[in-house]
């Protein structure tokens, strides 16, 4: 139960990695405790840091949709295929299971 | 009464599946009760089923004439039964099922308070877990069709079952049509290897299969059916659907039925056409199939903006990964680096439907809390629902699989397993962890922090009897997270042993060597 | 496992974590400040001094630790906390000078790589929870530029790796056997050509491992003011630092314990004591070129990408790179099997 | 030639059910090939279970001069068939059923225009 496991090219034991972390924890909370604790509340201090006459800041914080973007940009042309393929037509859906079945068929006979 | 468990099994599920209109008309209240009693009993039977087969070896069970002769005339040595065969990876299946099903129906109780017709909603529950663990258990090619099919149709139908939305009806009628489909080609395959070896026993059929041109095309085909079944690219499309549509007590169900149908993939390559069947190209085409799975799955999970959607593309790379330990394995054999990789799979396979399970029941709160699924109208959750942002928190390490958490130890062991076949396996499996990482950092960002949106400023914790099934998969990931090794001596091996003793399969029903 | 051993084991790794924190802390600190003045002295300026990064975390621990009103403040203090004890826990994996590594039969190269992402990650969620849209659209950066940095990094240790198991090597993933077995002694001219790409591949995917300029678009001071820090401060801004620096040595240290294992003391046929000071001070000069070529010169010499560009860069530039040193290697093995060299 | 017919037949009705799944675009007519491909199914589970000449193994009621088991066919097909067609009726019903509820939300059948769930 305590063993750990070996993978033929490497191991992992959770109990020992646990183990140190908590003691890592221990020694950064015990670093943290050093520095100096809580802050006076007075001013825009809590506020976000932002310029602008900003009433709500819901509305201008960025959307699910929008995160990610530079990884999407970049892989624009793949996504375009892929949103082509995920067409969500049933005869698709059936139309792939097909292919894949014919595939091995030709595969097979070729 | 223990060597009836694994009828019991399968009839007690049925019979509730049954009794439950009956049970409804009486109270509401009583109806909950029983159903909880009922997954109770369901989930002790299979817990003592598996120590059975741990104990004592493969359990076979016999519906019918147990010696050929008894019900045919002595010159015809056909029995004619239909026989359960239970080794150590039917048992695990098992054991992935009912912590699905246990925890789904835990989950359903408090979920569905107004909602009509949840007789039939629980009929159809019971009668798709019969359906699961009847595909996991039977010994027979036939009664494996009738499993899948019983089990498609009362997933379909739950799946449609919140006819209110349209979605749903779309997403019911795809699984049904291209999982019918799928079950056709299954059943020809059947008729294909019966009318050449006159025998739809797995065992027997293990034996007698050599390497002819019909049985290479039922390999194919039943390959093609298990495959789809199991939601592998490009024949995944139904599952996004299916899953993302579906509740998320019928979605753990059917993540339970997917699994079963990955059973059946392993149960036919390795203990039915392994070594008779030599089909050159099969392990690079079934890997080629796992990586781009892989791809798919995570990358399109990063632009889906529907909550459950972008957790159901996750479970398509999961199931991926299952597959690419399966593929490494059939490739090098069950040896070496090979039994690594399908030790890993089969621990995937347990860890996955915890992970996925725990994820979509964490969605299951929030829509329960907000009514809304869409990640754009979402965020600030985590101050009110705080319980439900750690525990997703946990699934969110456990799915990508950060240590120390379960989904580490078996992607650990598919990746140091599969790089000794070629590096590029493990390279693409460890880019899709992170970029499953990265979709869970997004739905966490987007669902449980940022500013708090005023119209969500009352959505709470969901009820207490709705966090316990959440927090005992939580409990099971870390469990699992720390003891891997546990799990692996207890339930993985046992699974992966029987898969190289194809022979002792076969012995067990036919006899001999 | 026995229980001498179990219990040995976690003697060690408690000891180990105390020792490495003060080490790695120090150490990380001392090499920011080594960066810093190396790169103000070219760009023809005089610096701040070796010490100036300890005075930093000094003054920010006396610094006021303002939690903003849109933060979830349980995730927004834990994130910098997990940071750093992860970049420490990292240390115990990886070999420090000639020493084996505290835990080396406990994990190995993919442990290593997935810990390298935990200070990442809790720099993102710690942004995402901070709720400022600077901090977001900075925190949302990083998470990209691990997916970014994430290929080719995967492509350049599995390769390596793949190759020393080709070899022969028992056990590759481990540390320990990388460290004994370097990957040089074990691959022919082919194979060499192969590792050097692959070595610049890594060097490359350091700064953005470190999000180093010019792949800083998280934090890009001038765009987004800081990106996922900006509403850090205090002591939680301190930590952030201090995992910074300990994630800089650490990365540092597996380019070493990969490519770089070679030690004076076996070529000078020294034993005992000396010999791991020699090694030591040896280690630390290895330290000081991979940081002053992965992260120094890189950053004073480039600028700044767009987050789109960071992306084409990792994932078509370089992993075209990296994919060459593995063809590369798997000719070499080839040529090894067939006896051509 | 004559006895390979039913084969032929199971062949074109799989053919012609997979056409009408896959380039048929109303659902009832997708439904419908799906229906026609089981039946091909059906048929060959049954042409498999034929023998030249045999008779139905009921004990009670067999002609004289049968030869017990020579000339008896072993009913397994048949009863596969008997399954295959039920659980074929159960498949058929629930995807009408839906169609139905689709056709009250869509207000359409066509399968290009059913796809709210794509991407």
């Amino acid at each position: 139960m305590l063993e750990r496991i070996f993978t033929g090219s490497g191991f992992w034991n959770p109990l020992i990695w646990l183990i140190a972390f908590v003691v890592s924890i221990l020694i950064v909370l015990i670093l943290r405790s050093l520095g100096r604790p809580g802050f006076k509340r007075e001013g825009d201090k809590t506020k976000p840091f932002l310029c602008g006459n900003i009433k709500d800041i819901e509305t201008i914080s960025p959307r699910s949709e929008n995160l990610y973007w530079g990884f999407r940009e970049s892989l624009k042309g793949y996504y375009k295929v892929m949103e082509r393929f995920h067409s969500g037509d049933i005869r698709d859906y059936i139309f792939w299971f097909i292919f894949v079945i014919v595939l091995l068929f030709l595969m097979e006979v070729l | 009464m223990i060597q009836h468990l694994p009828a019991l099994i399968i009839a007690l599920p049925l019979l509730t599946a049954f009794l439950m209109p009956l049970i409804g008309r009486i109270s509401p209240t009583f109806r909950k009760l029983f159903a909880f009693i009922m997954i109770f009993l369901v989930a002790i039977i299979g817990i003592l089923l598996v120590h059975e087969v741990h104990s004592k070896g493969i359990i076979l069970y016999t519906f019918g004439a147990p010696q050929p002769g008894e019900t045919t005339p002595s010159s015809l040595k056909i029995p004619v039964r239909i026989i359960f065969e239970i080794d150590g990876l039917g048992a695990f299946m098992v054991i992935v099922s009912i912590i699905l099903a246990f925890t789904a129906m835990f989950y359903a109780l408090p979920y569905f308070k107004e909602e009509r017709g949840l007789d039939r909603f629980y009929a159809l529950l019971f009668l798709l877990l019969a359906g699961i663990l009847g595909m996991e258990l039977t010994g027979d090619m036939f009664n494996f069709f009738v499993f899948l099919e019983i089990a498609s149709i009362s997933a379909s139908a739950l799946i449609a079952f919140c006819i209110d939305r349209s979605e749903t009806l779309e997403a019911g009628i795809k699984y049904l049509a291209i999982s019918s489909i799928g079950a056709l080609f299954f059943l020809l395959s059947v008729g294909l290897l019966y009318g050449e070896y006159d025998a739809l026993n797995m065992a027997m059929l293990a034996k007698s299969i050599s390497n002819t041109f019909i049985d290479k095309m039922a390999l194919i085909l039943i390959l093609g059916a298990l495959l789809m079944k199991a939601g592998i690219a490009p024949m995944h499309m139904w599952l996004p659907d299916a899953y993302a549509e579906a509740s998320p007590p019928v979605t753990l169900c059917v993540i339970a039925a997917t699994q079963a149908s990955m059973y059946g993939l392993l149960r036919m390559i390795f203990t039915i056409f392994h070594p008779s069947i030599d089909i050159a190209f099969l392990p690079a085409l079934i890997i080629a199939l796992s990586l781009i799975t892989i791809g798919i799955g995570a990358t399109m999970t990063l632009i889906q903006n529907r909550l459950t959607r972008a957790i159901a593309f996750a479970g398509v790379a999961e199931m991926g990964y299952i597959l690419l330990g399966v593929g490494t394995a059939m490739y090098a054999g069950i040896k070496g680096y090979g039994e690594v990789a399908l030790e890993g799979a089969i621990f995937h396979v347990l860890n996955d439907a915890i992970d996925m399970g725990l994820l979509f029941l964490v969605a299951g709160s929030v829509y329960l809390a907000t009514r809304e699924l869409d990640m754009n109208n979402l965020g600030g959750l985590a101050r009110r629902m705080r319980f439900t942002a750690i525990t997703f928190l946990i699934a969110l390490l456990a799915s990508s699989g950060m240590p120390p958490m379960n989904g580490f130890a078996s992607k650990l062991l598919i990746y140091e397993s599969t790089y000794a076949l070629n590096p590029i396996l493990s390279i693409i499996a460890i880019l899709a962890s992170i970029l499953m990482l990265a979709i869970f950092v997004r739905i966490f960002y987007s669902v449980f922090l940022g500013p708090e949106l005023p119209n969500l400023r009352d959505a709470r914790d969901p009820p207490v009897l709705m966090l316990i099934p959440m927090l005992i998969l939580s409990i099971l990931i870390i469990f699992l997270g720390i003891f891997p090794s546990y799990a692996i001596d207890k339930l993985v091996d046992p699974a992966v042993r029987s898969l190289i003793d194809a022979k002792g399969y076969v012995s067990a029903v036919i006899g001999g060597g | 496992m026995e229980v001498t051993e179990l219990i040995s084991l976690i003697t060690r790794s408690i000891l180990g974590t105390i020792v490495l924190a003060l080490v790695s802390i120090i150490l990380g600190l001392f090499y920011k400040g080594v960066d810093r003045k190396i790169a103000a002295h070219m760009q023809a300026r005089v610096g701040p001094p070796i010490r100036q990064p300890f005075r930093d975390v000094i003054k920010l621990f006396t610094k006021e630790n303002i939690v903003p009103d849109d933060a979830i403040p349980w995730l927004f203090n834990l994130s910098p906390v997990i940071a750093l004890s992860a970049s420490i826990i990292m240390m115990l994996y990886l070999p420090v000078g000639d020493i084996k590594p505290m835990l080396s039969t406990e994990g190995d190269l993919i442990l290593i790589l997935y810990l390298l992402l935990i200070p990442s990650l809790c720099l993102v969620i710690g942004g995402f929870s901070s709720g400022s849209p600077f901090a977001t659209v900075g925190a949302q950066r990083e998470m990209v530029l691990m997916m970014s940095y994430e290929f080719p990094l995967a492509i350049a240790v599995i390769s390596v790796v793949w190759r020393l198991r080709e070899a022969g090597i028992d056990v590759p993933f481990s540390l320990s056997s990388i460290m004994e077995n370097p990957i040089w002694n074990n691959v022919g001219i082919l194979g060499i050509i192969g590792c050097i790409i692959l070595l610049i591949a890594l060097v490359i995917v350091t700064p953005g491992e470190l999000s180093k300029v010019p792949f800083d678009a998280p934090e890009a001071e001038t765009e987004i003011a800081g990106g996922l820090l900006v509403e850090y401060s205090g002591r939680n801004l301190a930590l952030f630092y201090l995992a910074d620096a300990v994630k800089t040595l650490a990365m540092a240290t597996l380019i070493i314990a990969i490519f770089f294992p070679y030690n004076l003391s076996s070529l000078l046929s020294i034993s005992g004591y000396p010999a791991y000071a020699l090694d030591f001070l040896f280690y630390l000069f290895k330290l000081f070129l991979v940081i002053l070529l992965s992260v120094t010169l890189i950053r004073v010499a480039v600028a700044r990408l767009k987050i789109d560009q960071l992306v084409s860069t990792y994932w078509i530039s370089v992993v075209l790179l990296s994919l060459i040193g593995l063809v590369l290697l798997m000719f070499d093995r080839l040529a090894c099997l067939k006896g051509w060299y | 030639m004559i006895q390979n017919l039913p084969y032929i037949a199971v062949a074109l009705l799989i053919i012609i059910g997979l056409y009408a799944t896959i380039f048929k675009k109303n659902l009832i007519k997708i439904i419908m090939g799906i229906t026609i491909l089981e039946s091909g199914v059906n048929l060959f589970l049954i042409t498999l279970g034929y023998r030249k000449g045999a008779v139905a193994p009921i004990y009670t009621n067999l002609p004289e001069g049968t030869k017990v088991p020579q000339s008896l066919t072993f009913p397994v097909p048949q009863a596969l068939t008997l399954t295959s067609i039920v659980i074929g009726v159960a498949v058929l019903a629930l995807m009408l059923a839906i169609a139905v509820q689709i056709y009250r939300k869509y207000r359409t059948l066509d399968v290009t225009k059913i796809r709210r769930l794509r991407g």
